[in-house]
């Protein structure tokens, strides 16, 4: 069941949803928002068949289409440069993730006025680059779309931000950039050390690399990628790109941008240099631990309601680099859990605290007050978040990090026992802002408010209902996941260890 | 044999109605309180069927644990289960929790009407009662630990919301607030536990890892785990317990929860949640047991919880505080059981407990109701106004008390037997303070609300005895606290199909016999006495005066009780002066150090070294051709120097 | 030492001295003055390397046309008129980097054996005749190229230096 | 001897073109103006798609001294297609604000010349008089604005400093041929001599003589050839406007009439690197180890001062003409992998140097030619001015920031795809050092071009002139075409990647 | 004759006052002359190669060069020469460090 077409239908979609756009004049912004949901709907079918149909038994690549596009000139042997697209276990659920989180984000965004024509082309093509990434299987085209995913960030946080925006897109864009350029030199020196004169990813997985380069080069994909998945020191660019952004921006560029790190760490890093991880995977670990707690702590200090979610990101994309610094099973499978999980929480809380921010204007927790009375839906909702990040089980949060902590306990106990601590904070920072905000008397100065339009509560329900159904039934995203996850070099398996204990077999 | 393999629908049935609630509640016939209801009594109704099933399987030999369950993830060989067990434990816990709940679920449906009609959210109300039930049941059936915790966690995110239920209150949202992080905090200790058993042993399965610890420790072949991983491992869980059951330090927030309504801290606060922890502990007491160490901490806690807590409930004057602390004591009494190794005993105490101490909360709850005054300072003499309140109110103090016949009085004799047996004297002693405090801070709270003179008019004008819905559960339960004690003996037991009354039914590890001491029981009940005297001579009437006079003679000491030896002070002072603070540090650490320096200051550093560059093109010409030869002799001399020199 | 060397090093000896006058003496009309010596003196160096065509070529285009541009160029530009400094504030340095480039020269010139396959006694005078045939076979396609230079000069002196009417 | 006239018809219909245009100009002085402009871009057009059909796929020669081969047709193409854009970009501004239609439009035609023989000619007198031919007529274009002394000033500098460098470069050929006795670069050989006798032969005997020293050649030779490459490299450097050679770029690119610094800027640079290109490869290639590191500093130094200089530029020609610098640089890459040792190697960095020199031409007349569109509305080039451009003419604002991310090497346009392509050929070839430069020095470059988006999208449009504005069809259709191209050459580049690897494949025929 | 590295070092010399003078001078015409003198140091060059090496007959390749080196030279005195009047025109200076409109 190669129906490869389906994966360049993910592609052509957007594509040509910002094309179409382009060509409708200004004047008609519902025709411009209709083509939009159009397009985000058709996505999010698409990604669903994606997902549904990913055989994970077979496991492995699938849905594989390869079109050449440079080979048998110069340095390039055969497949030199080739358009090849291709979904694994670990894939399919983020293409699951990037269907909902755009099409929540087009229907969140639509009361956007100010040239939302201009808006939904570049959005459009943040969301093709992040396909693409997600299914490229050619480092070439891999970074083609890398860099696709992050320029038209800059344009959409510059013209329909909000605070200290021109700071906040720079900072970001020039980060996430700059990070590239390690990512680029070590595809460079991978493509050149690997010798064999193409950059199908395939073929270079199979390529044995000798251990000093590939303990050398790790890192360019460690940090380059990490950065972009917020990897503490440098995640300060997330924060502020976050409280900049427009809500719809800020939803994918939290929900799923920064997967796009992680599943980077994945793709080059564990699979195309396996010798460097032993050297490297711990330090991402340690680093990823960090950021868990640390995030969490700046967390508790914010009084912007964004920059709370900002922090609690950092501290949340900690705990799937965490996951992938355990390098087994549990602790990888987790990691990925926590990629999708946190994309959909996370963007229901951008989602909310935009429907927020459009009424009142402000995003200080300390104005609000007993909103609940105004507001019920966007407490709801906003709760569900807020429960789901503090793991609460049922919900996603608690599965993807209970496979974290797992995982994490097998090699490094202690870190574990921070990063569960960690969690706690977040169930302090979390409560303390439910209370702040929504509960608690009302303040008479939000008489004014009204509930979610049935646009942002038909985003919010898109969002709600993968996170309820994961943390009840996790069972299909995990069993994706796992297959491609018990593939990976490197990885330990772990679990099952009364296998080898005499005293409980009998 | 059918329901004890399928007891996995006792949960299922409230969380179905808790679904219907959440969705439709709001328009439902009388906001569809009848759904909750009718899930609770049919949870309550199969009880027995899944009891008399186990009795028959327990008679046909089969030692009386079923289990059930289906996969919930699986990566690799690793697998999470969401498994069902029924053993005699379960069972107990199983009546407790659908009895408790479905009398409060009635009593609620009276005690959420202002002046009969239904104040907002009650609807909600309702759905999260079944919630909570759903859970509750989950966490008592469950089978492996990581199922439990997730149904650990679902209890305590109910107890949230509940505590939380009247949020337009400030003081019901920080309660609400510390309630859940409090816990939260055992929880971490829960949590990390689990998963290091799991990490010695592979395995969440209870019973797995049971057999793993014990196999390591009696066959000293290589020790799967070793004692020091074992204990840490273990006193981390009992850290959750801790939380939940508000074990000192983590008691503060139970009296805290009492801003919840009454219903609710009837059956969480006092019935089943707060005893999750105790039932936790028994379950996985034979880990306790082979961890060196571990039971004698259990022991301690449950001592000193039960001093501390009931010394500051002597000093409390809202109703509410007092029993919540009597409550956390007497689950301190409890710990001390399960810290002497006597399981079935500690289960017993909880089951009286659960009985005596929900009818004491339900019946505070009508005087509340009713008067709408919960400051006992400001009751009193209500006995003849509401009679019927009163009588049940002071039956089950006086259990509590340990009064023979009364409930109390079998399981706390029994506690006592148990420490007798197997702890030091000291001990004995401090138990039998404890016990002297619970008799004497109970007496003191019926006297002062229900006898002398009404302190306040208006109050007593308001108080009526409480209509039949609410008062029909107080009975029920009253009359479970009269009778429930003798389950404890044979001969009753036989009579009722499980022979060697209960403790022998909950036999875990093994069975234990109702030892009946005649020293002890006459001991205990001297002290309970004692007790009773003490609070008379101290607060009835007149008398007090002398409370007063002894205030006046240790005014530091009586300051350090009526504020609770400083807990909630601490705790403050530790989160505005070390943890924010701390937060506020890394959030400057982060603008200051990692973004101004860190992020910004390359990119300045380039802007400046820009702004310095532009002056080499100086617009003028010779310049230019200078720079020119200068960088053609450099480029002949390096030349010289890499290629021929 | 044959007579011609003698002749030689005088003769470059005088073109190195008329150089330096051209980029050294204050006055422009004298700059003018020893810059024709030192092209005349270039001339007879053409003449010792028996190569009298280019020696011609030399007087004629530089010795005439050049300079006598320049001196109209300096009459146009007026610079007798205003006397001033004639030298720009980086003499020294230029001076110091120059020294530079001409040590590095002559360290290479020294140093190198150039292609010198005969003796340099016997090397016969070039051809005055040769050098016709060898532009018009050989070298046609500069030739042509350089006419098209020729003319864009041209073209684009005149165009530059006509004055608009604006002026 | 008999010469093959037809194998150089392009260039002299070229030739001729110019001269008529020129003539026909200062005879019929009542005729509007803008009439010849169309005249030479039709002609322009028609030569380019002529030459474009007969495409002669030949390794050929006129008089051994001009190559006729792929090579040399692909930047025939090349430079017409640029002269022809050039021309279409300027007809408007010449109107406005030029006088002398006939020589501007003719002037541009010869340094087209001068730029296709620069890149044909294999044999260094020949390279020399083109270079010459192309360099005078770019001065007067340069100073054609005459009264505007911004324009005389940047004419004046680039006139005397490229007579300066010429100077040098001609010394430094002396010293070559002084080493080498020929000027020829490689291969077929002029008539009556007897064969090898060219300066790849030379110096690969050189290098040759290290092993056998039987061969009658000069013991040492290394000293003045160093130097000569030192001032041949200077020379070249000078043209393509490398550091330390650039100082007059910025001048001289600010100081042109707008048309005329995209053609320097596109046709000047190209031009300077096919020469550059076909000098080092089929000529000095055996000397690669003499060279090379001479070229890796320059590109080091153009890549870091370029960018850093650009960051804190207002005016935006001269924003260009640092970015452009940095450019060279990235371009001089291509020229450091050759590689003396590996025909394949040199022929990848040949190929890659071309294509990114292709990638770079198109995306920047596109960004000039929509700057001229605005500067032919407002007359200002400054980058504040640009402000509220998006809501002015939105498509412009579109065209031009597709246009800076081009150039920045962002996803989507040629700018990604060939730097990507320069950047891994380095690296193959052993620069690793310089291709992580490169690529770190294009993450700086982003900056300065989002501050100029920035600048469009961001602010609202301020000042007295603040309505929407139309663009002449010609100059829109301009643009699109271009726009496509960038686009094509960014989405698969594949066909082009052929044809250029065809056309370096002529250069290493020599060995 | 001469040996040839003599005449090649007069050359030099030659060129390295003309180098001086470009970087020295500030009017503009006598750094034209300057590079004038460079030119006729190539020039030299070219000619004393082919003169010392072998004058390829039929071919003339050195003297050929400086032949039509110094043609261009001419040219190009008469372009600049152009170009310098009409800066004069515009600023009323032929001094290259007085016309800096553009920098930086």
């Amino acid at each position: 069941m190669d129906a490869g077409e389906a994966l360049l239908l993910l592609l052509l979609i957007p594509a040509g949803a910002a094309v179409a756009i382009m060509l409708v004049p200004q004047r008609y912004p519902t025709a411009i928002r209709l083509i939009a949901l159009a397009a985000g709907t058709a996505m999010l079918a698409n990604a669903i068949y994606v997902f549904a149909v990913y055989d994970y038994v077979d496991g492995g690549f699938q849905f594989d289409l390869q079109y050449v596009w440079i080979e048998n000139v110069g340095f390039l042997k055969e497949n030199g440069i080739s358009l090849h697209l291709g979904v694994d276990g670990i894939a399919a659920p983020l293409v699951l993730l990037n269907g909902i989180v755009a099409f929540a984000g087009v229907l969140i965004s639509w009361k956007i006025d100010y040239r939302n024509k201009d808006f939904f082309v570049l959005f459009m093509l943040l969301v093709t680059g992040v396909f693409g990434v997600y299914i490229s299987q050619d480092l070439f085209f891999w970074f083609f779309f890398y860099e696709l995913a992050v320029l038209p960030m800059y344009l959409l946080i510059l013209v329909w931000g909000s605070t200290n925006k021109e700071y906040g897109a720079m900072k970001l864009t020039m980060v996430l950039v700059g990070a590239s350029v390690l990512v680029f030199v070590g595809i460079f020196a991978v493509f050149v050390e690997s010798g064999t004169g193409t950059f199908d990813l395939p073929v270079l997985r199979a390529v044995e690399f000798d251990t000093g380069f590939a303990q050398t080069f790790f890192p360019f994909f460690m940090i380059g990628c990490g950065v972009l998945a917020g990897l503490w020191p440098f995640h300060t660019w997330s924060p502020d790109g976050h409280v900049a952004a427009p809500t719809a921006v800020s939803m994918l560029h939290a929900g799923v941008l920064m997967k796009l790190g992680a599943f980077g760490i994945i793709r080059l890093g564990i699979e195309v240099l396996p010798e460097g991880t032993d050297l490297w995977m711990p330090v991402l670990l340690v680093l990823g631990t960090i950021a868990a707690i640390y995030g969490a702590f700046s967390a508790l200090h914010q009084t912007d309601l964004k920059f709370v979610i900002g922090y609690s990101s950092v501290s949340h994309m900690g705990f799937v680099l965490m996951g992938l610094g355990t390098m087994n099973t549990i602790g990888v499978n987790g990691a990925v859990l926590q990629m999708f999980s946190h994309g959909v929480m996370t963007a229901l809380f951008f989602a909310m605290v935009g429907a927020l921010y459009d009424q009142a204007h402000t995003r200080d927790i300390t104005q609000f007050g007993g909103i609940i009375r105004k507001m019920p839906f966007f407490v709801i909702f906003f709760g569900l978040a807020g429960l789901a990040s503090l793991g609460l089980p049922g919900l996603s949060g608690f599965v993807a990090e209970f496979h974290v902590f797992v995982g994490t306990i097998d090699a490094f106990p202690l870190f574990a026992a921070i990063g569960v601590l960690s969690a706690a904070i977040t169930a302090v920072y979390i409560l303390r802002l439910l209370g702040r905000a929504a509960l608690g008397p009302f303040n008479t100065r939000w008489e004014g408010l009204h509930d979610l339009t049935r646009w942002e509560w038909a985003g919010g329900m898109a969002l709600v209902i993968p996170i309820v159904a994961m943390g009840v039934w996790p069972d299909p995203f995990v069993d994706r996941i796992a297959s491609a996850v018990l593939e990976l070099p490197g990885v330990e398996q772990i679990g099952g260890r009364l296998a080898d204990l005499p005293v409980i077999r009998g | 044999m059918f329901w004890i393999d399928h007891a996995w629908i006792l949960p299922a049935i409230p969380a179905c109605a808790f679904g219907l609630l959440a969705l439709s509640g709001r328009f439902l016939p009388r906001q569809g309180d009848w759904l909750s209801i009718l899930a609770i009594g049919s949870a309550f109704v199969l009880f027995f069927f899944v009891l008399e099933s186990h009795l028959d399987s327990i008679n046909a030999g089969l030692g009386g644990i079923a289990t059930t369950g289906f996969d919930w993830l699986t990566v690799g060989d690793f697998t999470l289960r969401i498994g069902f067990t029924v053993d005699s434990l379960a069972i107990v816990m199983l009546g407790v929790v659908t009895l408790v709940s479905l009398m409060v679920n009635v009593y609620s449906t009276q005690y959420l009407r202002h002046h009969g009609k239904p104040e907002p959210r009650y609807w909600w109300y309702f759905g999260v009662l079944s919630l909570f039930a759903a859970a509750m049941l989950a966490l008592v059936l469950a089978d492996n630990l990581l199922f439990l915790y997730m149904a650990w966690e679902g209890v305590g995110i109910c107890s949230f919301l509940l505590i939380g239920f009247y949020y337009e209150r400030p003081s019901a949202v920080e309660a609400a607030k510390k309630a859940f992080v409090t816990t939260r905090l055992g929880d971490v200790g829960l949590l990390i536990g689990i998963i290091l058993f799991w990490r010695a042993t592979g395995t969440f399965q209870i019973s797995e890892i049971i057999e793993a610890a014990q196999a390591g420790r009696l066959n000293d072949q290589a020790q799967i785990i070793g004692d020091g991983y074992l204990t840490m491992a273990t006193l981390l869980i009992f850290l959750g317990a801790m939380g939940k059951s508000a074990q000192v330090p983590f008691h503060v927030w139970l009296p805290d929860a009492m801003e919840g309504p009454t219903p609710v801290s009837a059956l969480i606060h006092a019935a089943t949640m707060v005893v999750a922890g105790v039932y936790l502990v028994a379950r996985l007491l034979p880990l306790f047991a082979v961890a060196p160490g571990a039971l004698d901490v259990v022991l301690a806690v449950g001592l000193i919880t039960a001093l501390l807590a009931g010394v500051i409930a002597l000093t409390q004057t809202d109703i509410k505080r007092v029993l919540a602390y009597s409550t956390i004591s007497q689950l301190g009494f409890m710990f001390v059981a399960l810290g002497a190794g006597a399981v079935g005993v500690a289960m017993f105490h909880l089951l009286t407990h659960a009985a005596f101490k929900a009818t004491l909360f339900l019946g505070s709850g009508s005087v509340i109701h009713m008067t709408e005054e919960q400051d006992a300072q400001r009751l009193g003499g209500l006995w003849w106004r509401m009679p019927v309140t009163a009588t049940t109110f002071i039956i089950s103090s006086l259990a509590l008390a340990g009064i023979a016949p009364l409930s109390g009085f079998f399981s706390k004799d029994e506690i006592f037997a148990a420490v007798a047996r197997s702890e030091s004297d000291v001990v004995l002693i401090l138990l039998g303070v404890a016990a002297f405090l619970s008799a004497m801070y109970m007496a003191r709270l019926v006297i002062i609300t229900f006898f002398g003179a009404p302190k306040d008019l208006a109050v007593i004008r308001r108080a009526r005895e409480a209509p039949a819905t609410m008062l029909v559960p107080v009975i029920i339960l009253t009359l479970f606290t009269l009778f429930l004690g003798f389950f404890a003996l044979d001969q009753v037991g036989d009579a009722f199909g499980f022979p060697g009354g209960i403790n022998n039914f909950v036999y875990f590890p093994e069975p234990e016999d109702f030892a009946f001491s005649a020293t002890v029981a006459a001991a205990t009940g001297l002290v309970s006495l004692l007790g009773i005297f003490a609070a008379y001579w101290l607060f009835w009437g007149r008398n007090a005066r002398r409370a007063v006079a002894l205030r006046r003679l240790q005014p530091a000491m009586a300051a350090v009780l009526e504020n609770k030896f400083y807990f909630d002070e601490a705790y403050q002072w530790t989160i505005d002066k070390a943890i924010l603070p701390f937060g506020a540090l890394i959030a400057w650490f982060d603008r200051m150090i990692v973004n101004d320096t860190g992020v910004n200051g390359p990119a300045d550093a380039t802007r400046y070294s820009a702004f310095w560059l532009r002056y080499h093109v100086t617009g003028r010409l010779p310049d230019y051709a200078l720079l020119m030869i200068v960088g053609i002799a450099a480029a002949g001399a390096l030349g010289f120097l890499l290629r021929v020199g | 030492m044959s007579a011609t060397e003698v002749v030689f090093y005088i003769i470059a000896t005088f073109m190195i001295l008329s150089a330096l006058g051209t980029v050294l003496v204050g006055n422009i009309v004298y700059a003018a003055i020893a810059f024709a010596l030192a092209l005349s003196a270039v001339a007879a160096i053409y003449l010792i390397l028996t190569v009298e065509f280019l020696a011609l070529v030399q007087l004629l285009i530089y010795a005439g046309a050049v300079v006598i541009l320049i001196l109209f160029a300096l009459m146009l530009t007026r610079a007798r008129e205003r006397p001033q400094a004639l030298f720009g504030r980086t003499r020294s340095l230029g001076t110091i980097a120059a020294a530079g480039l001409l040590a590095a020269l002559i360290g290479a010139v020294v140093s190198t054996d150039w292609v010198e396959q005969i003796p340099r006694d016997d090397i016969e005078p070039v051809p005055f005749s040769g050098i016709g045939d060898a532009i018009f076979t050989v070298w046609i396609v500069p030739f042509i190229i350089i006419g098209i230079i020729l003319s864009v000069a041209l073209d684009g002196a005149i165009m530059l230096a006509t004055p608009e009417e604006e002026e | 001897m008999d010469l093959e006239y037809e194998l150089i018809i392009p260039e002299l219909v070229l030739a001729g073109l110019g001269t008529l245009v020129v003539a026909l100009a200062l005879t019929f002085r009542a005729v509007r103006q803008e009439v010849w402009g169309y005249v030479s871009a039709a002609g322009l057009l028609l030569l380019l798609i002529l030459t474009a059909v007969f495409y002669i796929n030949e390794n050929d020669d006129f008089a051994n001294v001009l190559a006729v081969d792929n090579y040399t047709v692909l930047f025939r193409v090349f430079f017409l297609g640029i002269a022809f854009f050039t021309i279409i970009a300027s007809i408007q501004f010449a109107g406005d604000r030029l006088k002398n239609h006939g020589e501007f439009y003719g002037l541009i035609m010869f340094a087209t010349l001068g730029m296709i023989l620069l890149a044909s000619a294999r044999e260094l007198i020949t390279a020399y008089l083109a270079l010459e031919l192309m360099s005078f007529s770019l001065y007067i274009l340069v100073g054609f604005n005459k009264l505007n002394p911004f324009s005389n000033e940047g004419s004046l500098k680039y006139m005397l400093l490229g007579a300066f460098s010429s100077a040098l470069f001609l010394f430094g050929l002396s010293m070559l041929y002084g080493v080498t006795g020929t000027t020829t670069y490689s291969g077929i050989e002029p008539d009556g001599v007897e064969a090898g006798r060219n300066i790849a032969q030379q110096l690969g005997n050189f290098g040759a003589q290290v092993v056998d020293s039987t061969l009658p050649l000069p013991a040492d030779v290394r000293p003045g050839l160093i130097v000569g490459l030192v001032l041949i490299v200077a020379g070249i450097g000078f043209k393509v406007s490398a550091v330390p050679f650039h100082q007059w770029t910025p001048d001289a690119y600010q100081g042109a009439p707008l048309p005329i610094t995209a053609f320097l800027s596109a046709g000047g640079k190209a031009a300077a690197f096919a020469f550059f290109l076909r000098l080092f490869s089929e000529g000095l290639l055996p000397a690669a180890d003499e060279w090379a590191w001479m070229v890796a500093i320059m590109a080091a130094l153009s890549m870091i001062v370029g960018n850093v200089m650009a960051l804190r530029q207002v005016n935006l020609k001269r924003l260009l003409a640092y970015s452009s610098i940095a450019q060279g640089g990235y371009l001089l890459i291509g020229i450091v992998a050759l590689n003396a040792d590996s025909l394949r190697e040199s022929q990848d960095a040949a190929t890659a140097l071309v294509f990114h020199l292709v990638g770079y031409v198109a995306t920047n007349i596109v960004a000039f030619a929509a700057i001229i569109a605005f500067y032919n509305r407002t007359g200002r080039d400054d980058i504040p001015d640009l402000r509220g451009l998006a809501e002015r003419q939105p498509y412009l604002a579109l065209i031009l920031s597709m246009g800076l991310f081009s150039l920045a090497g962002m996803p989507l346009f040629a700018g990604f795809a060939t730097k990507f392509i320069i950047f891994q050929v380095a690296v193959n070839n052993g620069f690793l050092w310089l291709g992580a430069m490169g690529v770190t020095a294009s993450f700086v470059s982003l900056y300065y071009y989002l501050m100029v988006i920035k600048q469009m999208y961001l602010y609202q449009p301020e000042g007295d002139d603040v309505a929407r504005f139309r663009i002449p069809l010609p100059m829109m259709g301009a643009l699109t075409v271009l726009m496509a191209a960038v686009l094509l050459v960014g989405l698969y580049p594949a066909p082009l990647f052929n044809a250029i690897d065809h056309a370096t494949a002529m250069l290493f025929q020599g060995f | 004759m001469p040996p040839l590295e003599h005449v090649l070092v007069f050359n030099a010399i030659l060129f390295a006052i003309g180098v001086m003078g470009v970087l020295t001078r500030r009017n503009a015409v006598l750094i034209l002359m300057s590079v004038e003198l460079m030119l006729n140091a190539v020039s030299l060059n070219m000619v004393a190669f082919a003169v010392y090496g072998r004058v390829e007959f039929g071919n003339f390749t050195g003297i050929v060069f400086a032949l039509f080196i110094i043609v261009i030279a001419a040219a190009e005195v008469a372009l600049a020469l152009g170009i310098v009047v009409r800066t004069f025109r515009t600023r009323a200076t032929a001094n290259v460090d007085e016309v800096n409109l553009l920098k930086w």
